[in-house]
């Protein structure tokens, strides 16, 4: 026993270094070495935003705040190890992780067993499926994600057939069988329904058979950079359909790289614009401001899930204790920079909000 | 105990191996000689598996080797060393040997692997890879890496493999070639040693000295036919051997890189420099 | 006159060594392991659940690439195998849940037919030729996976799977895993340590050596090489039933084309064709991107650095071939062998 | 159906010739060392990178002229960082074993990305297409200069290599090596020189079809090496590794193959397989033409007696 002790203590103080005894740690981990590191990256930075503006603002309970950010390379394995590792660590008060639902889900069985307040990113439905009390969503799920292009390709655009891609991934897969769902429950007829690999590039030969389908939209499960190519592909080979993509769509990246292509497609984003609210505003400035860049597509997320868990620390009893802060954020209410925070009971949202934007100018636009 | 009859080899229009039929017996030395490209190494070569056979059928008793794989031509009881050593480098000595005592059926490996039988057997098998060692002066080097051993000593490490398994066919080919004065005289005592009522050797080989010394009959080959088989007197003083060996030696150059063909590598032999064959 | 190949001689003087220095050094890796392991805090005892894993891996491995030569670039397909087995018999997927023991042997033997499947047909190319076939299964495997959306869930996984039981005994917390893999570690160990002194060693290594003077020597190389592939593909079966045991998830990204390089490098950087080498060999890389999580963006910039200085230092592994377990025994226990 | 016939021709020949140009680089490293180079991929991602670099500080972004002074610039850099790794990691290793090179490389090729991550970010970059923009319709068909370009410049690199390697005395040199270093160099034929000529070239060329694919795609990221690296060593292989006529036909063949089973497949088994069905069906045509030519379709099959490695690794 004295020696588990000893062994403790010491893997405890080599995860310390480099924080100051007092601070309250808050960790984090998601891919940001493999493809998806721009996501991940960009992710951390909204959490770190929201980290240093709590501290700024004098910290929490006279305490100061540090975000350890780890690296799980979206893979499962690497997911577990960290999470055993931000559990053991007697300083680390919750954690804002995974970036993915195939890391979350093996990861949070970790974490719940610590009791250790997890906040995801993972928009997978089956994420919360297993009742852990420590597991919250700030985020809308696939299911939300997919049915609101959905209905508004058949209500608004009057569409009547729609061509469905995505990218064999856990997210893309998702949200595209959510749309298929929505679409032919609506009336709609779904032409094809096609993976590819989430690494493509050349995306001709298969538009160049959903051109001689003519659907009026096309839905793209996928993230970037293969939504922007496949946008700018489409229009080249003449495809005249509207598309639709998800979230990692709503980035200054996506207009760029797809060009005059991406004019008239429609993302969804649960965030309303970075101009409609002086706190959006404040945030797309100040991220601009300390990491030299725009935010990318999940900045804003991070930013909110961070957000969360400060608020629950404000207001969890002194001392801080992991299990303090479960309750406090399973108790949340109130309004984050992109709307209203309150979870249900299973962890979720009470109000997913999701927000379609179009380009029009080469900007995004909101249209719902 | 092995038997040419009627063998053919045709690498695209040209015939190495043209209508061959001889008898090598036991309990004698057969030595194969003829200028380069006369088709010894190829003969060798088809009776071990190496090359498929064109018409024509090679015989160790009653079985027919043209038509087995090379490792069931092992098991039928014949064995060969190589003309460039093909030694299992990186494994010992011992190890070199064993290989050619390794059961033939994968059950039984199996079996053996899992300790289940058969370990008797394979201390038995050690105790004859020794035994041969020691009757080719090798015993020294057992546990050395077979592929640091000198040139020589590979030679007869080779020899070793080739008669650990009991062989009833034993083809030797050039096993004299790069050894020295000394060593060609400790090898040809050692294939004298080796000569046993039971087993045929074919001896292919280019020192004319160490031939005439220690074969029984020799078979003289020319363009891939048999040109005279006799005893070591009887051909020296054949007319047409005599004149095959002073013959043009370009036309012969010609067949033989037609048996080795097709390959696409630079190789210089002696006096030819930098060749390319073209794909 | 008689043979003399066939002349009978007497054994080589037996040898007088003992065995228990050597036994009693080997022994001492799991004992400490048994004995420090459970005092570990978790993060640590993960990791080292995980180098056991992977050293079984490099075991594993070590048979087709060290012992008969042949470079396998899809090993992680029969981890996936084993993996998906556990997934689909023991979880709500299909409603099915079979006891742990039963899947463990079924999953690592349908690797194993999996692994003859394979190799019949491929075991005859040479070389990278069979490096890129294997490579091409292993994608092929992981593709299946991700698009047999009926069976396998896809690229969504397969979550909440069975904690495993093991004659009433449950595996669940980190200490439990790392005495089964011990166990594992001596078991697999000791076979492939038998299977390097064994006659089918000697085949596999004549194979590695000289693939066609073996088969002159009477040895029927593509039956060994096959024996060879199912004995590996069933450990690495084994693995994957218990790394998805471990996990309670699977998905197909787990089972990535850079998974199967790791196990190659497990063994390259270990020792090739030396069971000690894949034990060094997997502690170092799994240890190594841990260690250096401090680094975080240089992170893999040095992990790479660090692999070429590795190999550049010790080109033949840093426990060459012939100082395995046989060689332990022999300098522990003395005497002639 | 015609035109749609005609398009995917035309979109497989575009893939066909970016695969084809990196295999070279695959091709001729193996060739002479028996090496799989997976530092390959990460070159030609360097290349993308430090073309659009060069372009922004020659201020040619965009500009088709400036693209060639771009490519050959880039050539001549990538090809030296090329002639560098092999000199660092791969020949104090020669003859150690085949797979200490081999993990090498790919020890490099995880720096070499890393490095490409840490200075050129994490961001996809928006690409300036060096490549003339403009269609036109044939038949019903699409095609777009760019694709023409790509399609062009591949064919010229590939006939000037060839002509290289067969007709001029370095060529010959690099020849005898890969044939046989030992006798090569027995006629006075620096091995070294020549093994630093094809790391030169290779991953030239590797970059030059890195600028073109992301000329092409308009976008470069620092991880998309990988996967066309895999894709484009498979060509290798299928051609017949080793030969650089196999490396161009199993780019094409390859590019065919994807494409026809991308818009085929699910239409001739009625959408029971699937698009993503792709992948799958490009390893088992590889590992069905593996079995009737083990040495790939241009490669040589050596016999049995004549093989100079006695040990696959």
């Amino acid at each position: 026993m004295r020696l588990k002790s000893i062994l403790c203590a010491a893997v405890a103080m080599a995860a310390l270094t480099g924080a100051a005894r007092a601070d309250i740690l808050i960790g984090t981990a998601g891919p940001t070495t493999n493809a998806e590191a721009l996501f991940g990256t960009t992710w951390q930075n909204g959490m770190e935003l929201a980290v240093r503006q709590a501290n700024a603002a004098g910290g929490v309970q006279g305490q100061k705040l540090v975000l350890v950010r780890d690296d799980d390379g979206g893979d499962p394995k690497q997911g577990t190890l960290i999470a055993q590792k931000h559990c053991d660590n007697a300083g680390m008060l919750a954690v804002v992780a995974n970036f993915n639902s195939g890391v979350t889900i093996p990861s949070s069985d970790i974490y719940n067993r610590c009791g250790m307040p997890q906040v995801t990113n993972a928009s997978n439905p089956k994420v919360t499926k297993a009742g852990y009390k420590n597991l919250f969503r700030p985020i809308a799920n696939d299911l939300s994600q997919g049915a609101a292009p959905a209905e508004y390709a058949l209500t608004k655009l009057g569409a009547k057939k729609a061509a469905i891609v995505h990218d064999k991934q856990a997210f893309g897969q998702g949200v595209a069988e959510v749309f298929r769902t929505n679409f032919t429950k609506g009336g709609g007829t779904v032409t094809s329904f096609s993976g590819i690999a989430q690494t493509d590039v050349d995306f001709s030969a298969l538009l160049s058979t959903i051109r001689a389908e003519q659907p009026d939209v096309v839905y793209f499960g996928g993230v970037m950079p293969a939504v922007g190519l496949f946008v700018k592909q489409a229009r080249e080979l003449g495809i005249k359909a509207t598309f639709f993509a998800a979230d990692s769509a709503f980035s200054p990246d996506f207009i760029a790289g797809a060009g005059p292509a991406s004019e008239g497609a429609v993302v969804s984003f649960q965030a309303p614009p970075y101009d409609s609210s002086p706190a959006l505003k404040k945030f797309a400035a100040d991220y601009k401001a300390a990491f030299g860049e725009e935010p990318g597509p999940y900045s804003a997320y991070g930013f909110v899930e961070a957000s969360i868990i400060i608020e629950a620390m404000k207001k969890a009893p002194a001392p801080l204790t992991r299990a303090g802060i479960v309750s406090e954020i399973a108790k949340s209410d109130f309004d984050g920079i992109v709307g209203h925070v309150s979870f249900t009971p299973e962890g979720e949202l009470q109000k997913p909000f999701l927000f379609l934007y179009g380009v029009k100018d080469g900007k995004f636009d909101l249209v719902k | 105990m092995l038997k040419f009859d009627h063998v053919t080899k045709q690498f695209g229009e040209l015939a190495a191996i043209d209508d061959v039929t001889f008898e090598v017996k036991p309990g004698i030395i057969t030595a194969v000689i003829g200028p380069n490209g006369a088709g010894k190494s190829t003969l060798v070569n088809m009776a071990a598996g190496s090359y498929g056979v064109t018409s024509g059928r090679i015989l160790v008793g009653d079985t027919e080797l043209q038509k087995l794989p090379k490792y069931r031509i092992a098991h039928a009881g014949l064995s060969r060393t190589y003309q460039n050593i093909r030694l299992f480098d990186g494994m010992s000595v011992v190890k070199n040997l064993e290989v050619a005592l390794v059961p033939p059926r994968v059950g039984s490996l199996i079996a053996n692997t899992f300790g289940l039988s058969g370990r008797a057997a394979a201390e038995e098998r050690r105790a004859r890879c020794h035994a041969v060692l020691e009757r080719l002066g090798l015993a020294a080097y057992a546990e050395r890496q077979a592929g640091s051993l000198a040139y020589g000593q590979q030679k007869l490490v080779e020899l070793a493999r080739a008669i650990v398994a009991e062989p009833r066919v034993l083809l030797l080919d050039e096993p004299a070639a790069g050894l020295n004065h000394g060593e060609t005289e400790q090898l040809k005592q050692h294939i004298l040693a080796l000569r046993a009522p039971d087993l045929a050797m074919v001896l292919i080989e280019h020192d004319m000295k160490l031939i005439m010394s220690i074969s029984d009959t020799i078979v003289v080959m020319n363009r891939g036919r048999v040109l005279a088989q006799g005893t070591a007197s009887e051909i020296r003083t054949n007319t047409e051997v005599q004149e095959a060996y002073l013959g043009q030696p370009g036309a012969i150059k010609d067949i033989e890189a037609a048996a080795r063909g097709r390959r696409n590598r630079v190789r210089i032999r002696e006096g030819e420099g930098l060749t390319w064959h073209q794909p | 006159m008689e043979n003399p190949a066939r002349r009978a001689s007497t054994p080589p003087v037996a040898a007088t060594r003992k065995l228990w220095p050597g036994a009693l050094a080997m022994l001492a890796v799991p004992v400490l392991l048994l004995i420090v392991g459970p005092h570990l805090p978790a993060y640590p005892l993960r990791i080292l659940d995980m180098i056991l894993l992977y050293a079984i891996l490099g075991l594993g491995l070590n048979i087709i690439v060290g012992y008969a030569g042949l470079l396998d670039l899809g090993y992680v397909a029969f981890y996936a195998i084993g993996a998906y087995s556990w997934a689909l018999l023991a979880s709500g997927q299909f409603d099915i849940h079979l006891p742990f023991a039963l899947v463990l042997l079924t999953g690592a033997s349908l690797a194993g037919f999996a692994g003859i499947l394979l190799g019949i047909p491929v075991l005859r190319l040479r070389g990278d030729y069979l490096a890129i076939v294997t490579l091409g299964f292993g994608e092929i495997i992981r593709v299946l996976m991700n698009n047999l959306d009926g069976v396998t869930n896809g690229p969504q996984g397969i979550a909440r799977i069975d904690e495993a039981h093991l004659f009433g005994w449950t595996l669940s917390t980190p200490d439990d895993f790392l005495y089964l893999l011990v166990g594992m570690l001596v078991v697999v160990f000791l076979f492939v340590w038998r299977i390097q002194a064994s006659a089918l060693g000697t085949a596999l290594s004549a194979v590695r050596e000289d693939q066609d003077a073996a088969r002159g020597c009477g040895i029927n190389t593509t039956r060994v090489k096959l024996v060879a592939f199912a004995f590996s593909a069933f450990i690495g079966g084994a693995c994957g039933v218990v790394f998805a045991a471990m996990q309670r998830f699977v998905s197909p990204e787990s089972f990535t084309f850079w998974e199967s390089l790791v196990i190659v490098l497990v063994i390259v950087v270990g020792g090739l064709g030396n069971p000690f080498g894949a034990l060094l060999g997997a502690t170092l890389l799994i240890l190594l991107p841990e260690l250096l999580r401090a680094y975080a963006d240089y992170r893999l910039l040095f992990y790479g650095m660090a692999l070429v200085i590795i190999i550049l230092a010790r080109p033949r592994g840093l426990i060459a071939r012939q100082f395995g377990p046989s060689w332990l025994m022999r300098r522990l226990g003395g005497g002639k062998c | 159906m015609g035109a749609l016939i005609l398009q995917q021709t035309i979109n497989a020949l575009t893939v066909g010739s970016i695969y084809a140009l990196i295999a070279l680089g695959y091709t001729m490293v193996y060739g002479v060392l028996r090496l799989i180079n997976f530092a390959h991929s990460e070159l030609f991602t360097a290349g993308a990178f430090i073309g659009l670099a060069l372009a922004g500080a020659l201020g040619v972004a965009g500009h088709p002229t400036g693209g060639l002074l771009v490519g050959f610039i880039t050539f001549v850099i990538i090809g030296l960082a090329g002639v560098s790794v092999e000199i660092v990691a791969y020949r104090p290793l020669r003859g150690t074993s085949r797979l200490a090179p081999m993990l090498s490389a790919l020890g490099m090729a995880v720096v070499i990305q890393n490095a490409v991550m840490l200075i050129g970010g994490r961001r996809p970059l928006i690409y300036p297409s060096f490549l003339p923009s403009g269609v036109i319709d044939v038949f019903g068909a699409i095609i777009t200069y760019k694709q023409i370009t790509i399609f062009l410049v591949a064919v010229i690199l590939m006939v000037a290599l060839e002509l290289f390697v067969n007709r001029t005395n370095l060529g010959v040199r690099i020849r005898a090596v890969a044939e046989n270093a030992e006798t090569a160099s027995l006629v006075g034929i620096n091995p070294n020189m020549a093994i630093s000529l094809i790391f030169f070239i290779g991953p030239g060329l590797g970059a030059v079809a890195g600028i073109l694919y992301s000329s092409f795609y308009g976008v470069a990221t620092f991880t998309m090496g990988f996967v066309i690296g895999m894709k484009a060593f498979t060509a290798a292989i299928l051609g017949g590794i080793g030969s650089i006529p196999g490396a161009v036909l199993g780019g094409f063949l390859l590019g065919f193959i994807e494409t026809f089973a991308t818009a085929w497949m699910p239409v001739l088994t009625g959408g029971l397989i699937g698009t993503e069905y792709r992948d799958i069906f490009a390893f088992s045509v590889l590992v069905l033409i593996l079995l009737f030519r083990p040495a790939g379709l241009l490669g040589e099959h050596v016999s049995e007696e004549t093989i100079v490695y006695k040990s696959d690794f």
